[in-house]
């Protein structure tokens, strides 16, 4: 490019060089000008002395098979404590025997992740994997599940109000009455209920022994403190940015001051505020499980931030969609759901993975408020006395799941954006 | 907008109110009527007796002082209300006083059911044995055998008889059902020993032997009486008020401060000093009282050993030993956690 | 995709939630309606408070949660431990998390007062010490001036260590980590010449914690005890109960040593004709009434935990790796500040 | 809703319940009122809870003695000083790691984001790994690693190591360096220096209207920077060139005199931008792929060399692609920084965990937290906003 000749003078080009094959490649790259050609010469030589010394360290002066930390103190890197400290590492105080179910809840949970990756799956399906998986995950993981009867009666109602709402002079008479119905049923039942007419009965499925949340730890509360908490957040993300779009001037202001109060502050603060604070918010006697706070407090910050995405998405539609909508007499409810929100979705699913891969790090803080993440069990074993000292192998290995994790996604959302934008670009 | 949110912030921080300024129903009533009522023992020469002049001296009125001093800083500010045994606790579950300080043993049962809280124990008893000089027995151990004035049916019966089985020991009873009979007879020499609290024989002795010095009080106790200060229960903060200004009393000794040197002290550049008396402020706030309450009880009443001194110790007719009322540096189990 | 995904979301936010919120009223019938103790605990000092690799806690302080779970319940197993950082111990207990702290907490006039806790009786006395490398050459923490010092925040430790050096004239540097185990991590790793704390805790650091190349020889306590530290349970407070029930499961365990009750002779000693030992042991009705328990409670506090000496002994004295003098911790009547008063 | 007033047809009178304005007012009544029910219920519950528990609770001891000693100050402060000077403490060592944080990150990152459009691939690919790498694991294990390695790689202070022939030393206590004694010619320095820069920005904008007008370029840059370090060097020497300097010296436990860039403010900065740097590097790549592919070869056209035509035509462009996702970094920076507590790094939130702890008083502590980054926040954005505006496209 910047052998370009002065304008007006005729020249005798040199035949053009061969780029092709190995060699012309390594011209075309490395060499293709003088200072391009020490710049390669100059990264090489480091590159090289770098990665000879860190092999040194890491694979040929290591220690794979110690059976304790002083055995394993010479030169090189002791990956010993690695094999000593994985299951630690990846499950926390579960207890030791039960380690198989944390490891097949992790399981669910991946296997969940990659389903809903492939957009075949981007339907009703979806519904079905996720309620399955958690259902699978959080089986596992207490060993019980109690499920009242206000859950099943609540679940019918919000059934039947979002169809009788959104399918309204949509939907046909016959399904209009099965959403009146379950309304009904869920609403009278619910009413009963809290009357206490109802009995507090709940369905048990406890097929394994119970174990608390103070006792998980590992890769099992990472994942589910990113994955939850993206999931709650999202439907909260989604008001928000609709009542940040809104030209109601109180649902304007009430959202824009939660947005920017919640993403002007580090998740720290709301983290020391959930584990210290909440219970004092609430009446007096009313606790909630630690985890169960962060997990709140987790959602919270993360409902901002995909509100602000979100609302890029809805920003990126065109007029004539609203307009359309409204043509066709749909109601607010009707067109935000049916029209506006599933193409805005679209757009922002890309950038929604990122936030993921955001949050799939942040949760890492926890460990401040004392709960055992995949970084905190990391760190806990290295507090082992007689395997203190091998800091460094610990965190790579810790540091290398969790490139795992996040590279695959971002590289997934990359590729996504490319099959995504293919539709649009015509 | 952005204003706004910092604004609804900032709004948030100042309508959370200051509340620690209303204090405790008792702290407000003793506040209203100007001083603090204190019901101590009728008469327990050393704990709390009054003069002639009607002025009340001992080391449980010592106490009631100090509990004055800290709220009002003037240790005058008290009414002293004599009460025997019986009425003391429906006194104190009435509202007829404040606080008691009247030699009462910090027990389970009056701990729970009485509906009191014990605010920190002030002195140290236990049951022990008066004997005649002449007599040669110098510790418990060597009462092998001997005669013992009693009233019957008492916990002081049952720990006799306790402690005597336990070192498998004989021993006599004379029982009397009258005081005044017993310790007569005692003096008479018709037992060898008459067995009391220890600070109960010290005072004994000095009012009622013929020659003290004839008579020796074993130093060794068989039971234990802790005697505390007694508060309502419910009001904690009034009770915090109680039990610090005896530990104060008590941190004071350790630290060296007395009513002669507690200006001087106040003036050194020494954190604990300070922040006890209240150079650096918080703790007074803390309490609810003023930052030099500390300050005023060493000032006008003293530290715990003076008050010790002046009314049981070496400087009183009882000349009570210190024994397990010296501080906890010094052997003994007197012995304040930190003021900070 | 909108609904779907909320329908899930509410699906799953039920399945965590049902190991929810939980209401309560009283504390006493709020613990008994639960079925169990939630004792706070320190996040593990070895004698104190550490779970083993099963997850069972161990320890002076959790001896005191299991008193006071054998004297509610008739059963020591009764309690669910919270492990607590110093910073979230407070407000842990002020909110209702936990019913009760047993964590090393230093009773201070600021805290019995303004914080809204009550104190409910001296586990161990305690006092701050210093912990050094051998190598420095140091025999007196008087020559400390201009080290560097690892100290847990927030804690009376961090006063005490400023008000030691502001009143000796002397300047240091500290480095503080919130979390013990990098505290520690730190000041063997050398990143400072001191490490303080109180005395007992360093003596259980200096075996425990050393990591593997050094030894525990390698490290000295000095001798200065720069401070009081009268370590106890904690309670809200409010509920004067709950709290007598602390105070008297300490005093029970205490005065059971006194009279010579353990765990093994406890069965025997039910047979006694002492009136001290059979009101204590509840053969002699009157004293669980009046706590609002059973009258077996300090039978089942001694046949389960023990008394203080075997708790003292078992943890953190002679038959423990610590090997920590009992000191000021002996009995009253054997020269220590260990007083009950009495049970009648 | 957004569309509701599109059609400008007369509004047309209908019953109140089906009047879109009046029903909009209803909506937003309703919802204001649940979202105040639920404040008070719970401001109401905080409140309850603090009186029956009698905690105590407003601002009153912010006044009193913190007792704590902190190690890393950059203004006076001893146990003696107040609760409101540790935070104020906490509140500078905060804005000291996140300014020099946005500042060395967003060079590094600007490199890295050119060096990923190198033509070397070499280069470019490890840029690019360098970026994968650092951005695809938490902060926080950054954080632990460079702290865990500074504290365990280098010697004690009795060992430490040595350069410069024995000026500066090394040890995991942090890197000692001289510093010149303090001396009243210093503060006459600053002035000189402010008046310098002042100069080198009037001198810049001269050369850039000579430029426009002429053609003629100006080394501005290298001129400026002379300009500014040359005033305070001319006052220095004018006064005579006091160098008395203050050098660190082991004495007892540590090294005494000179100064000391500490390990957890080290390991804090250099986790920071480090981690930061990658997502910078991405923005600037992103940013100038943005631009037209004929903006680089209308440079190349004009006979600028690579490096001038990424100085002059094309970073200046790509800024206004660059600065909104920028702002959000340089937030993030900021907030991030308030994980120095996990390594001990005594920063605002450190300050206020160990008020919390000593006070009790978690409410009135995490407002404070809330209000100080609050601030912060928006004063970068508010700048950066400012920033955009100057630097974006003037439509003519």
């Amino acid at each position: 490019m910047t052998d370009v000749a002065p304008v007006g003078e005729r020249r005798q080009l040199a035949p053009p060089v061969d780029d092709s094959g190995a060699l012309g490649w390594i011209r075309r790259n490395l060499f293709s000008s003088w200072a391009n050609g020490i710049t390669t010469v100059v990264l090489i030589v480091a590159v090289g002395w770098i990665l000879s010394w860190f092999l040194e360290w890491a694979v040929f002066t290591a220690n794979f098979t110690a059976a304790s930390g002083s055995e394993c103190r010479a030169q090189g890197a002791c990956w010993a404590i690695v094999g000593e400290k994985w299951r630690y590492i990846f499950f926390g105080s579960f207890p030791y025997e039960q380690h198989w179910r944390p490891l097949f809840a992790v399981i669910a949970m991946l296997a969940m992740l990659i389903l809903s990756s492939d957009r075949r799956m981007w339907n009703w399906r979806l519904i079905v994997i996720w309620g399955v998986g958690s259902f699978i995950t959080f089986l596992l993981m207490f060993g019980e599940i109690h499920l009242p009867l206000s859950l099943f009666l609540f679940v019918a109602l919000a059934v039947g109000a979002v169809g009788l709402i959104l399918r309204r002079n949509i939907g046909a008479a016959g399904e209009m009455n099965a959403y009146r119905a379950l309304a009904a049923i869920g609403l009278a039942g619910l009413v009963l209920r809290i009357a206490g007419i109802l009995p507090a009965w709940s369905l048990a499925i406890a097929p394994l022994s119970y174990v608390e949340t103070n006792l998980w730890g590992g890769l099992p509360v990472t994942l589910i403190l990113a994955t939850y908490g993206l999931v709650f957040a999202f439907p909260y993300g989604i008001l928000l940015a609709l009542g940040r779009r809104s030209e109601l001037p109180l649902i304007k202001g009430l959202c824009v001051g939660f947005i920017e109060l919640i993403r002007g502050v580090p998740l720290i603060s709301l983290l020391i505020m959930a584990s210290v604070m909440l219970p004092l918010f609430l009446p007096s006697g009313v606790t909630f499980d630690k985890f169960l706070r962060a997990q709140v407090a987790v959602i919270l910050f993360a409902g901002a931030y995909i509100a602000e995405i979100i609302r890029g998405g809805l920003q990126s539609l065109p007029k004539g969609q609203f307009e359309a909508a409204d043509a066709m007499g749909l109601n607010y409810v009707q067109k935000t759901a049916l029209i506006v929100l599933p193409q805005a979705l679209r757009v922002v699913i890309p950038p929604l993975i990122n936030t993921f891969i955001g949050f799939f790090k942040d949760t890492s803080l926890v460990l401040i408020i004392g709960i055992f993440d995949f970084l905190n069990t990391a760190n806990q074993a290295l507090v082992d006395p007689n395997w203190a000292g091998f800091p460094g192998e610990i965190y790579l290995f810790a540091a290398f799941i969790y490139f795992i994790f996040c590279y695959s996604m971002s590289r997934y959302s990359k590729r996504l954006e490319i099959e995504l934008n293919r539709g649009t670009r015509r | 907008m952005r204003n706004t949110v910092l604004a609804a912030a900032i709004g948030l921080a100042a309508i959370l109110p200051t509340h620690r300024a209303e204090a405790g129903p008792t702290l407000d009533a003793v506040k209203a009527r100007g001083q603090l009522v204190c019901g101590v023992a009728a008469t327990a020469q050393g704990f709390s007796s009054v003069d002639d002049k009607g002025k009340w001296s001992g080391l449980g009125v010592d106490l009631c002082r100090a509990g004055a001093a800290a709220i009002f800083g003037d240790a005058q500010k008290v009414e002293f209300v004599p009460l025997d045994a019986a009425k003391r606790f429906p006194a104190l579950q009435s509202g007829e006083v404040d606080v008691l300080a009247s030699n009462s043993t910090f027990t389970l049962t009056r701990d729970t059911a009485l509906g009191v809280d014990f605010a920190g124990i002030y002195y140290y008893d236990g049951q022990g044995f008066l004997v005649a000089r002449k007599l040669g027995k110098r510790t418990t151990k060597d009462l092998n055998g001997v005669s013992i004035c009693l009233q019957p049916g008492t916990t002081t019966e049952a720990n006799v008889v306790d402690y005597f089985q336990k070192n498998k020991m004989a021993f006599k009873v004379l029982p009397f059902d009258k005081v005044e009979d017993m310790r007569k007879a005692f003096f008479d020499g018709k037992c060898d020993t008459l067995t009391a609290d220890l600070s109960n024989l010290y005072a004994t002795r000095v009012a009622y032997a013929p020659n003290p010095n004839d008579f020796l009080v074993l130093a060794q106790a068989i039971s234990k009486e802790p005697l505390a200060l007694v508060v309502r229960h419910g009001d904690n903060q009034f009770a915090d008020i109680v039990r610090w200004s005896l530990f104060a009393m008590i941190e004071a000794e350790e630290y060296g401060i007395t009513s002669k040197n507690v200006d001087q002290a106040a003036a050194m550049d020494h954190p604990l000093l300070k922040r006890m008396l209240g150079v650096t402020p918080g703790m007074g706030k803390a309490l609810g009282v003023d930052e030099k309450w500390a300050y005023n009880i060493i000032k006008q009443v003293g530290n715990y050993g003076e008050a010790f001194d002046r009314n049981v110790g070496p400087n009183s007719p009882l000349k009570i030993p210190r024994g397990l009322n010296m501080l906890w540096t010094q052997g003994g189990l007197q012995y304040a956690p930190p003021i900070r | 995709m909108f609904n779907k995904l909320t329908a899930a979301g509410i699906a799953a936010a039920t399945l965590i939630g049902a190991a929810g919120a939980a209401h309560a009223g009283k504390e006493l019938d709020a613990i008994k309606a639960r079925g169990a103790l939630i004792c706070g605990v320190g996040t593990g000092t070895a004698g104190f408070n550490l779970a083993d690799s099963q997850g069972k806690w161990r320890g002076l302080n959790v001896d005191v949660c299991r008193a006071v779970a054998a004297a509610i319940f008739g059963d020591a197993e009764k309690v669910k431990y919270v492990p607590l950082t110093a910073q979230q111990r407070f407000t842990a207990l002020q909110s209702g998390e936990v019913d009760l702290l047993s964590n090393n907490t230093t009773w201070t006039l600021t805290r019995d007062t303004a914080l809204g806790f009550d104190f409910t009786g001296v586990t161990y006395y305690d006092g701050q010490g210093f912990m050094v490398n051998k190598k420095l050459g140091v025999k007196s923490a008087k020559e400390l001036n201009g080290a560097t010092v690892c100290v847990a925040p927030g804690t009376t430790t961090e006063l005490n260590l400023a008000d030691y050096f502001r009143a000796n004239k002397m300047q240091f540097k500290p480095v503080v980590i919130e979390k013990a185990d990098e505290i520690r991590a730190a000041f063997f790793a050398g990143r400072c010449d001191v490490y303080t704390t109180d005395a007992s805790a360093l003596a259980a650091v200096r075996v425990a914690n050393v990591p593997a190349p050094q030894k525990a020889e390698d490290y000295i306590v000095l001798p200065e005890i720069i401070s009081k530290e009268p370590l106890g349970p904690v309670v809200r407070h409010g509920d004067n109960q709950f709290g007598d029930i602390v105070t008297w499961s300490l005093f029970a365990m205490l005065e059971a040593e006194e009279y010579g009750i353990d765990s093994k002779n406890v069965d025997q000693m039910l047979k006694s004709d002492n009136p001290t030992i059979k009101r204590i042991l509840g053969v002699t009705p009157g004293m669980g009434k009046a706590l609002g328990l059973d009258e077996k409670w300090v039978y089942n506090i001694i046949k389960q935990v023990g008394n203080y000496g075997e708790s003292f002994d078992r943890n953190i004295g002679k038959d423990s790796i610590l090997k920590i003098d009992r000191g000021v911790n002996k009995l009253w009547t054997k020269g220590g500040l260990q007083y009950a008063p009495p049970i009648r | 809703m957004a569309v509701e007033a599109l059609g400008s047809t007369p509004r047309v009178r209908v019953v109140p319940w089906n009047d879109p304005v009046v029903r909009g007012w209803v909506f937003q009544i309703v919802v204001v009122g649940l979202v105040g029910a639920l404040a008070w219920y719970l401001v109401s519950n905080t409140m309850d809870n603090l009186a029956r528990q009698k905690i105590a609770s407003g601002f009153d001891y912010l006044g009193r003695e913190a007792g704590f000693e902190i190690g890393d100050t950059m203004i006076e402060y001893s146990p003696a000083s107040t609760y409101a000077r540790a935070i104020w403490v906490g509140i500078l060592n905060t804005l000291r790691v996140a300014v020099l944080g946005i500042i060395l990150s967003t060079i590094l990152g600007t490199f890295l984001g050119i060096g990923r459009l190198s033509p070397n691939w070499l280069l470019s690919k490890i840029c690019e790994w360098y970026v994968e790498g650092f951005r695809n694991v938490p902060l926080l294990l950054w954080l632990f690693l460079f702290y865990k390695l500074i504290s365990e790689a280098f010697p004690g202070p009795r060992q430490a190591i040595s350069t410069l022939w024995g000026s500066v030393f090394l040890s995991n206590r942090g890197l000692y360096f001289p510093v010149p004694m303090a001396d009243p010619i210093h503060k006459w320095m600053a002035v000189a220096l402010l008046v310098g820069i002042l100069g080198a920005i009037m001198q810049h904008r001269w050369a850039k209207k000579r430029q426009e007008a002429t053609g003629q370029p100006f080394p501005s840059i290298s001129a400026g920077i002379g300009v500014a370090l040359g005033m305070p060097i001319a006052v220095w020497l004018a006064a005579g060139a006091p160098s008395s300097m203050s050098w660190p010296a082991l004495k007892g436990f540590n090294f005494e005199g000179g100064t000391v860039i500490q390990p957890e403010f080290t390991a804090l900065l250099v986790g920071l931008v480090l981690y930061t740097s990658a997502f910078v590097a991405e923005i600037v790549r992103s940013g100038i792929l943005a631009l037209h592919k004929g903006q680089s070869e209308a440079a190349a056209a004009l006979g600028l060399s690579r490096g001038q035509a990424m100085r002059l035509v094309l970073l200046p462009q790509a800024l206004r692609v660059i600065v909104p996702p920028m702002t959000s970094q340089f937030l993030n920076i900021t907030k991030n920084s308030s994980l120095a507590i996990a390594i001990g790094y005594p920063d605002l939130v450190a300050s206020i965990n160990v008020t919390i702890n000593q006070t009790g008083q978690a409410i009135e502590n995490v407002l404070l937290i809330m209000a100080a980054y609050l601030t912060v926040s928006l004063s970068i954005s508010a700048f950066m906003n400012w920033y955009n505006k100057r630097i974006s496209l003037r439509e003519r």
